[in-house]
């Protein structure tokens, strides 16, 4: 980050608050989500197309167990308090990526700035700039920052030939020693935003979106710019009531709405750009 | 598009750009000089490097057959997305279909035709190999040949049928282990058609005895879609509730708003319970006739409870439900036909439709397709007992296997194995080196379906007909080692019907001819041929004009009756087989994304083990991690215990899929093999192969492993959110939808 | 050793020469136990050289870290030598200013601590990078890329204080000893002559020079005070500034700068002890000095036991139920045993220090301070780890992630390279000062006289 | 912002004069990160730029056809060159045209070597330059290649004259640049790390 752009205007390169504005003060794009858990299966079509999108690394059993898996997009599952013993409820599944807070945690606490926010609000992951202090996944509420334990690309598991004709030109493969994390699949974006740029006109709804999106079978992933007010996105999160740039969200405050728009750890102030939408069961039966 | 060859200047620089791709980030290489930079040598105009192109396909990784969109770039093929305009999966895709480029990709492919000489499989060419087929099939009495397929439809079905043909034999055998052939058979009797469309999306709700819809039954993406619109709340219909019965949690399951674990098999007694229930409250009296109505008669809650170990309480919710809710659905899965009354149990089920009078509304009957010859042939287990029972008897000379792999997925009773050495001369047709394989005199590499040309027609058709395009995605990555089946068909076939064939250069002019032949079929077409076949392989999909028709049930001389449960002191706990989406019956083992994916509800990665419910586990003293074996009369394998609640208690469930000898490094030596561990016992009307009837024992070898799963290690068992807001869940009659898009 | 036993403190009538004799005589040939012990250092040293060699090769991985345990022992280690760094500025700076004239004969090697331990911490900060070899991204200098450090990241901080410390605890302690190098020039013979004729900067113990000395002596003294607490309080930061249960924890800087002073005292009196017995010391590290010392270390102990139970007290009223549970969690969970031990060793055992009769025996004495290290390493170790294991996340929570051989393998080599560094310091530079002790000696003198006369 | 412009050296004489006052270790460092300008590059054919886009005048997108509407601007195809050298009696025994011949004969693509050669994690994007300077701007191609490529009508075959360093591109992303020739209104390069960085 040079010098006349810190000189600039710090705030642009440090987001420590997003504006009380529906896209929190941004002024192209603020890139965001809604995921709606009454329809995700849990059945890991998304985790899939993260893998074939995003060159992650299969990592194999041994590593797995040490808990050095790289999958940027995981589905959690959890049983319910009440009913461990038979889960009558089925069981609830969470699909969790890096949230790309609004103030991230892990933002502030890089000590070269390899993580940085993005004017559309992205939180952003320079792969080369990372010198792996890892003090960014320490600080992350979610712990949704995967890093390179070993050289990926060397190991015999990951990519052997022809394997490696897969891996998507677009981004790198990253190697020993680099943290990396969910981009909201940073490189379609890119692309969308230029051909967007040359027609003199910005991204419209649907005309880009991420790889889980894309596959999920229920349709359950929504992504889109939240500043444009007519995007689904958009939609989604003013009809639930949820607003980025509020901690505790007035409906909340005001009772039981019925409304089942929320964000995971709200409390935290990170300001999540990622929405869910409760998990509904029906308790006559 | 017309010549793939055309796009074969593009590997260069596919190449070259790969090595860009994997030297990663680490290396800051900018001296000028060092890379060399490939230009073409005459480009397309379409093709822009660093720009992606999409070709339309069809995925074969399942029978669902949705349709697919491979992205392009510098003529590699990156990733596969749905086709949006098949209306099977609407543009979105599962993960087992998103793998299917590591099948095209992967490192363990068989490059080259493998023949048996001395002890091994030695390296040969396909020109010795094709030779070596039309002598071995020259002068063979029809009787002596077989063909062992997997589940088929299309323009190669067609081929292969006629090859089979041309030899005189009448030994085509489609087999597939996990098609609910049972179901098909009932419902040929029940609704007049096998495959009936559902109407998820019209249901209020819906009860499923182990159809595992969202996953792995039928036709999964299409449920998928449909199950979005079931759960949304509009102004003129409610959310749906889906309540599923089955003794481990399916995928489904766990959706679910209620899930009731069942005893094995007794899936009949609680359908035709809930029957008799309804007929007490005044519902669906006049749909079934009197002989029906009084044999019902004697299931009532009590019975329910003893036998199905259903409890009153939730039985009586159940009938509460089923009464109020209507337009509903009940569906029947695997788990419910995979049993020796296995048709009664189905037929129980079904008839629950009827009662209620979901036929007509939520199921109807699908469009009839013009042309017989092309439809799926799914399969089933019955051509594989068949098949077997014919080696046994040493009636097979020469056999050939495609798309198929009985070694490892027959029960250990069948002894194929062994019956196979006695025919002289086994073909098999595969990608990977796999347990059949090894044991062939000539291996034939196909081509992936990546690479290959194909026509398909689901069994299972949301709505109008549909004839989907599978075309090659990018050149042949082995060209002079690998073919197409198609092709080798075509060989053969102009051997013996040259007057037929001869006019046709290969598998490609076969398909394009057969189609535009005959392009009045498909609806929205231009008449022109070059445009028309562009045009199928731009879209993919071709709809086909089929006549529609109606859907009646017919309960008369429908076998209902359910068989008292019997118990087994020596093996006194259930198995249940258990699908995963990403295995399917093994034959996608061999790809590293799906091993590395999390199985939904246990969590588990590369390997096998077996679900065993806390409260017994804690009877036996069993934790997490220990090794168990696992005996039934026919066989026992070793693995690690999983402490899982949404298994019934009486029962233990073992993922199907793993547990290879062979086929590939990120498939052998992982996990356990359950096909092998099956009991004789085959469904009475239809001879299917019972699935979930084998009694098995459970012992502790006293060995115990870590574990290796995605959620947490925490000294707490059953993982929970401890209390943290994660993923909250709200009661249907708190929720405010009003507000929702 | 029980013959020492005996309360002493440094004769008056004690001849100049005399000091400059049996301190010199340290410089020299030394007993067999130093070669042993220097033996033990070296290869302690090797062995976690060896293991950095193979990480390096390898990737984190092979150090057992994961997600979500990215730290390990690596940065509780680090914390715990920049512990250590603390007490020698107390003694020498702070006490310096105090006037504690008992603090002379044993500051000298108190600030060679000091040194050692920060150059020590600051190779930790390096084997913990995942990539080494770009470790100069972090350095804040003009370059190619137009880019600059994260100035908000209290790992920048941390280094940068870091560095301060080091490099002016290295000048202050190179001033303290330039009369003492100067009289070893005056012993010393061959290459030693020239080497300390360096070093000496032409000393000649002028009026003006002393005059100047002292000036310079106080200056940098006082300067060393502020960085002292600065470069704790921001080490606290990095885990206070974070959002992290048992992180964010407002007490943590003066925590960790009694918990610093508390390690370094401990360290003083355990190399007291060896110091004094492999070069003979009882001369000058007399058993009073290490008595007042104890007293130190237990009122240290004392204030650090205050500001833990502060910090439970505040979690367990507070209202963040995250930090409780992990309270909680570390007192039952599979990290209790370190937990509890690092309470008994922090807080239980000092109060031997409060015994007199302990206080004179030095074998006590030695396992007490080993055993308030142990606890104090224990302490930092149960502030990285149980807040990875059991954190915000639930379905990360992974409570049986060992440390592997790697990481235990740089541990015991920071050690060996500690070692190995103070003994080589301990031939080249007289671990007494010779001056000061001169000094005292001369103004215990005067004041006796003074009451004589009286 | 002077400071910077005296601290941050972009051209990379002077990053040398500056690197020389440096202590050891910041030179290792800047030897480390910095892009060597290593003149001229060997090439199977020695093409002479100078003489298609100097004397012949041929604008520059008419060969590299990809600039302005892909990432990469694309080595011209040998399609492209023997469009006109067929035609082009004059010169047909040159030997450099002999060897252009040799390779159409064989339909092999000329293994030309990379002069500009940007590292992996970097993502530039020929098209939206090109956009912005030629078409938006409507400065001459020349000059719009020119800002990375030099002036390439002087040279035979390509060399490099700009360090392409991060400094190097940050320098002029952070000028204001006209959005085209019409309107006074400016903006600058974007600034985010993920426009550059992959």
């Amino acid at each position: 980050m040079s010098t006349t752009y810190m000189l600039r205007d710090w705030t642009k390169l440090r987001e420590t608050h997003p504006q009380p504005s529906p896209a929190g003060g941004h002024a192209e794009y603020k890139w965001a989500m809604a995921i709606n858990l009454d329809v995700c299966t849990g059945c890991n079509a998304c985790s899939v197309a993260c893998y074939a999108e995003n060159n992650l690394p299969v990592v194999g059993k041994e590593k797995y167990a040490h808990g050095q898996s790289m999958h940027w997009m995981r589905i959690e599952r959890y049983w319910n308090e009440e009913d461990v013993e038979t889960p009558h409820q089925g069981a609830q599944f969470l699909p969790m990526m890096c949230q790309q807070c609004e103030a991230a945690p892990c933002e502030t606490v890089c000590p070269v700035g390899a993580t940085n926010h993005t004017p559309d609000g992205l939180n952003s992951q320079v792969y080369n700039r990372c010198v792996g202090s890892r003090y960014c996944s320490a600080n992350c509420p979610y712990k949704v920052r995967y890093f390179n334990w070993y050289d990926y690309p060397e190991q015999e598991m990951a990519w052997p030939d022809p394997l490696p004709m897969q891996l998507n030109p677009d981004l790198t493969v990253r190697s020993k020693g680099v943290m990396e994390k969910c981009t909201f699949c940073v490189q379609r974006l890119t692309a969308a935003k230029n051909t967007a740029r040359n027609e003199g006109r910005t991204v419209k709804d649907g005309e880009v979106t991420t790889a889980c999106a894309q596959a999920c079978p229920t349709q359950a992933i929504t992504f889109g710019n939240m500043v444009d007010p007519y995007s689904q996105v958009s939609e989604k999160w003013r009809h639930q009531q949820v607003e980025l740039h509020k901690d505790v969200q007035d409906k909340d405050k005001s009772g039981d709405s019925g409304l089942r728009g929320y964000r995971v750890f709200e409390e935290l102030r990170s300001y999540p750009s990622v929405m869910y939408l409760e998990r509904v069961r029906d308790t006559k039966a | 598009m017309s010549n793939i060859n055309r796009r074969d200047f593009l590997k260069v620089l596919g190449w070259s750009s790969v090595a860009v791709a994997v030297a990663g980030c680490g290396k800051t290489s900018v001296e000028s000089g060092v890379e060399t930079v490939m230009s073409y040598s005459q480009p397309e105009d379409f093709l822009v490097p660093s720009i992606g192109v999409y070709y339309a396909s069809t995925c074969t990784q399942c029978e669902a057959n949705c349709g697919v969109t491979g992205r392009v770039r510098e003529g590699r093929i990156l990733k596969l997305e749905g086709n949006p305009e098949s209306a099977i999966n609407l543009g979105r895709l599962c993960g087992l279909g998103q793998a299917a480029v590591q099948h095209h990709y992967n490192p363990d492919r068989l490059k080259e035709p493998l023949l048996r000489q001395g002890g091994g499989l030695q390296p040969t060419t396909w020109e010795n190999a094709t030779a070596l087929l039309a002598e071995k099939t020259g002068d063979l009495k029809g009787e002596q040949f077989a063909f062992l397929s997997g589940g088929l439809s299309g323009h190669l079905k067609v081929l292969v049928q006629n090859y089979v043909d041309s030899l005189g034999s009448k030994n085509l055998y489609f087999y597939e282990a996990l098609t609910p052939a049972v179901n098909q058979s009932v419902s040929q009797k029940l609704y007049g058609t096998a495959t009936p469309r559902f109407h998820l999306d019209k249901a209020q709700l819906i009860v499923s005895f182990g159809a595992d819809f969202l996953d792995t039954w039928v036709s999964p993406v299409h449920f998928a879609s449909q199950y979005t619109q079931f759960r949304k709340a509009t102004i003129d219909k409610k959310r749906g509730t889906l309540v599923q019965i089955e003794p481990r949690m399916t995928l489904t399951g766990a959706n679910a708003d209620r899930w009731i674990p069942i005893i094995p098999g007794t899936e009949g007694v609680l359908a035709l319970g809930l029957v008799n229930a309804l007929l007490k409250g005044g519902i669906g009296v006049k749909s079934l006739p009197a002989s029906v109505v009084s044999a019902v008669r004697a299931y009532d809650k009590e019975r329910v409870n003893k036998e199905a170990g259903v409890s009153g309480e939730v039985f009586d919710k159940l009938v509460a439900l089923l009464s109020e809710r209507s337009p509903s659905l009940v569906l029947s899965g695997l788990s419910a036909e995979g049993h020796a009354h296995g048709a009664q149990n189905a037929a129980a089920i079904m008839l629950l439709n009827v009662v209620l009078g979901n036929v007509g509304k939520t199921i109807d009957a699908p469009t009839r397709l013009p042309f017989p010859q092309l439809a799926a042939e799914e399969g089933n287990s019955v051509a594989l007992k068949r098949f077997n029972d014919s080696l046994a008897g040493d009636k097979f000379k020469v056999v050939f296997i495609y798309n198929a792999n009985p070694v490892y997925t027959a029960p250990a009773f069948m002894k194929l194995r062994d019956n196979l050495k006695k025919s002289e001369f086994k073909v098999v047709f595969t990608h990977y080196l796999d347990e059949t394989a090894q044991e062939a005199d000539l291996v034939l590499p196909l081509d992936s379906a990546l690479e290959d040309w194909g026509t398909h027609v689901a069994a299972y058709q949301p709505d109008s007909i549909e004839l989907t395009m599978q075309q090659p995605l990018m050149e042949k990555l082995y060209p002079s080692g690998t073919r197409s089946l198609g092709d080798v068909m075509l060989d053969q076939l102009k051997h013996r019907r040259a007057n037929e064939y001869k006019d046709f250069a290969d598998y490609y002019a076969y398909l394009k001819s057969a189609l535009t032949r005959n392009k009045g079929a498909f609806s929205g077409v231009s008449a022109d041929d070059e445009t028309f076949w562009n045009q199928a392989l731009m879209h993919g999909v071709l709809k086909v004009k089929g006549q529609e028709q109606s859907i009646s049930a017919n309960v008369v001389n429908l076998d209902i009756a359910q068989p008292a449960p019997i118990g087994d002191d020596q093996y006194p706990f259930h198995l249940v087989p258990t699908v995963r989406s990403g295995f399917r019956d093994g034959r996608h083992a061999n790809l590293p994304w799906l091993q590395e994916t999390p199985d939904s509800l246990t969590t588990m990665v590369w390997d096998s083990w077996v679900e065993i419910h806390p409260k017994t586990a804690e009877r036996m003293g069993i934790k997490e991690g220990d090794i168990l074996e696992i005996a039934s009369k026919n066989g026992s394998i070793k693995t690690q215990a999983y402490l899982f609640p949404g298994v019934q208690p009486d029962s233990v469930a073992i993922p199907l899929g793993q547990g290879h000898e062979a086929m590939g490094r990120y498939a052998k030596d992982v996990g356990v093999n359950p096909f092998k561990l099956l009991d004789p016992v085959f469904d009475k009307s239809t001879g299917e192969l019972a699935m979930h009837a084998t009694r098995v024992k459970v012992s502790r070898t006293g060995a115990s492993v870590r574990v290796v799963k995605e959620e947490g290690w925490s000294p707490i068992v059953v993982n929970t959110q401890q209390g943290r807001k994660l993923v909250s869940t709200i009661a249907v009659d708190k929720a405010n939808f009003s507000k929702e898009v | 050793m029980n013959h020492l036993n005996k309360e002493k403190d440094i004769r008056e009538d004690i001849a100049w020469a005399q000091i400059n004799k049996d301190v010199l005589r340290s410089l020299e040939k030394p007993r067999p136990v130093y070669w042993v012990l220097f033996g033990l250092a070296l290869s302690m040293f090797l062995v976690g050289v060896g293991c950095e060699i193979y990480q390096y090769q390898t990737g984190m991985g092979v150090a057992n870290m994961n997600n979500p345990h990215m730290w390990g022992l690596y940065i509780a280690t680090f914390i715990f030598w920049i512990g250590m760094s603390h007490s020698g500025t107390l003694l020498s700076a702070i006490l310096h200013l105090m006037h504690a004239d008992w603090r002379k004969p044993i500051y000298r090697f108190a600030e060679a601590m000091t040194t050692f331990s920060l150059m020590t911490a600051g190779l930790f900060v390096m084997v913990h990078l995942g990539r080494l070899w770009q470790f100069y991204y972090a350095l804040p200098y003009p370059n190619e890329r137009w880019t600059w450090p994260n100035f908000q990241s209290p790992l920048l901080w941390d280094a940068m204080a870091i560095f301060t410390y080091l490099t002016s605890s290295i000048i202050f302690l190179y001033i303290g000893a330039i009369p003492d190098f100067a009289i070893c020039r005056d012993n010393a013979k061959g290459w030693r002559k020239n080497f300390y004729t360096i070093l000496a900067l032409g000393w000649m113990g002028t009026d003006r020079q002393w005059r100047n000395f002292r000036i310079t002596y106080l200056t940098v003294a006082c300067f060393l005070i502020p960085l002292a607490v600065s470069v704790h309080s921001i080490v606290a930061s990095d885990f206070a500034m974070s959002q992290q249960p048992g992180w964010h924890v407002t007490s943590f800087p003066p925590y960790f700068v009694a918990g610093a002073l508390y390690s370094g005292c401990a360290a003083i009196i355990t190399l007291f002890i060896v110091l004094r017995y492999t070069f003979r010391f009882e001369e000058y590290m007399t058993m009073p000095i290490l008595d007042k010392v104890a007293r130190l270390t237990f009122a240290i102990a004392m204030v650090w036991t205050y500001l833990n139970l502060i910090e439970f007290a505040s979690v367990w009223y507070g209202h963040d139920s995250y930090s409780k549970d992990l309270l909680i969690q570390k007192a039952t969970g599979p990290y209790a045993p370190f937990w509890w031990t690092m309470i008994v060793c922090g807080s239980i055992v000092p109060f031997a220090l409060a015994i007199k009769k302990f206080r004179s025996s030095l074998t006590i004495m030695f396992i007490v301070s080993l055993l308030l290290n142990l606890g104090m390493w224990l302490e930092r170790w149960m502030i990285v780890a149980p807040t990875y294991s059991h954190g915000y996340y639930p379905w990360t929570w992974d409570h049986f992630q060992w440390p592997s051989f790697v990481q235990w393998g740089m541990v015991f080599g920071s050690f060996g390279w500690f070692g190995m560094l103070f003994m080589i310091f301990t031939k080249l530079v007289p671990s007494v000062s010779m001056y000061e002790v001169k000094e005292m000696v001369y103004h215990r003198t005067l004041a006796n006289k003074e009451s004589r006369e009286a | 912002m002077n400071l910077s412009r005296f601290l941050c050296i972009a051209d990379q004489g002077a990053a040398r004069r500056f690197a020389v006052g440096l202590l050891l270790l910041a030179v290792g460092v800047f030897g480390a990160g910095a892009a060597k300008a290593d003149g001229k590059v060997e090439q199977p054919i020695e093409f002479p730029h100078n003489t298609h886009a100097g004397k012949m005048g041929i604008n520059c997108l008419y060969c590299h056809t990809y600039a302005r509407r892909s990432a990469v601007s694309g080595i011209p195809p040998l399609q492209k060159c023997m469009g006109c050298h067929q035609s082009i009696e004059s010169v047909k025994d040159r030997p450099r045209i002999k060897k252009l011949f040799e390779y159409w004969e064989k339909k092999e693509p000329i293994p030309w070597k990379k002069v500009h050669d940007l590292p992996d994690f970097v993502r530039f994007s020929h098209e939206r330059h090109v956009q912005r300077f030629y078409f938006k701007q409507e400065r001459p191609i020349q000059e719009v290649c020119g800002l990375c490529h030099g002036d390439v009508k002087s040279m035979t075959v390509a060399e490099k004259v700009q360090p392409l360093s991060m400094g190097w591109c940050v320098s002029c992303h952070e000028q204001d640049h006209r959005i085209d020739n019409v309107s006074a209104k400016t903006s600058n390069g974007p600034n985010d790390c993920w426009q550059c960085h992959k």
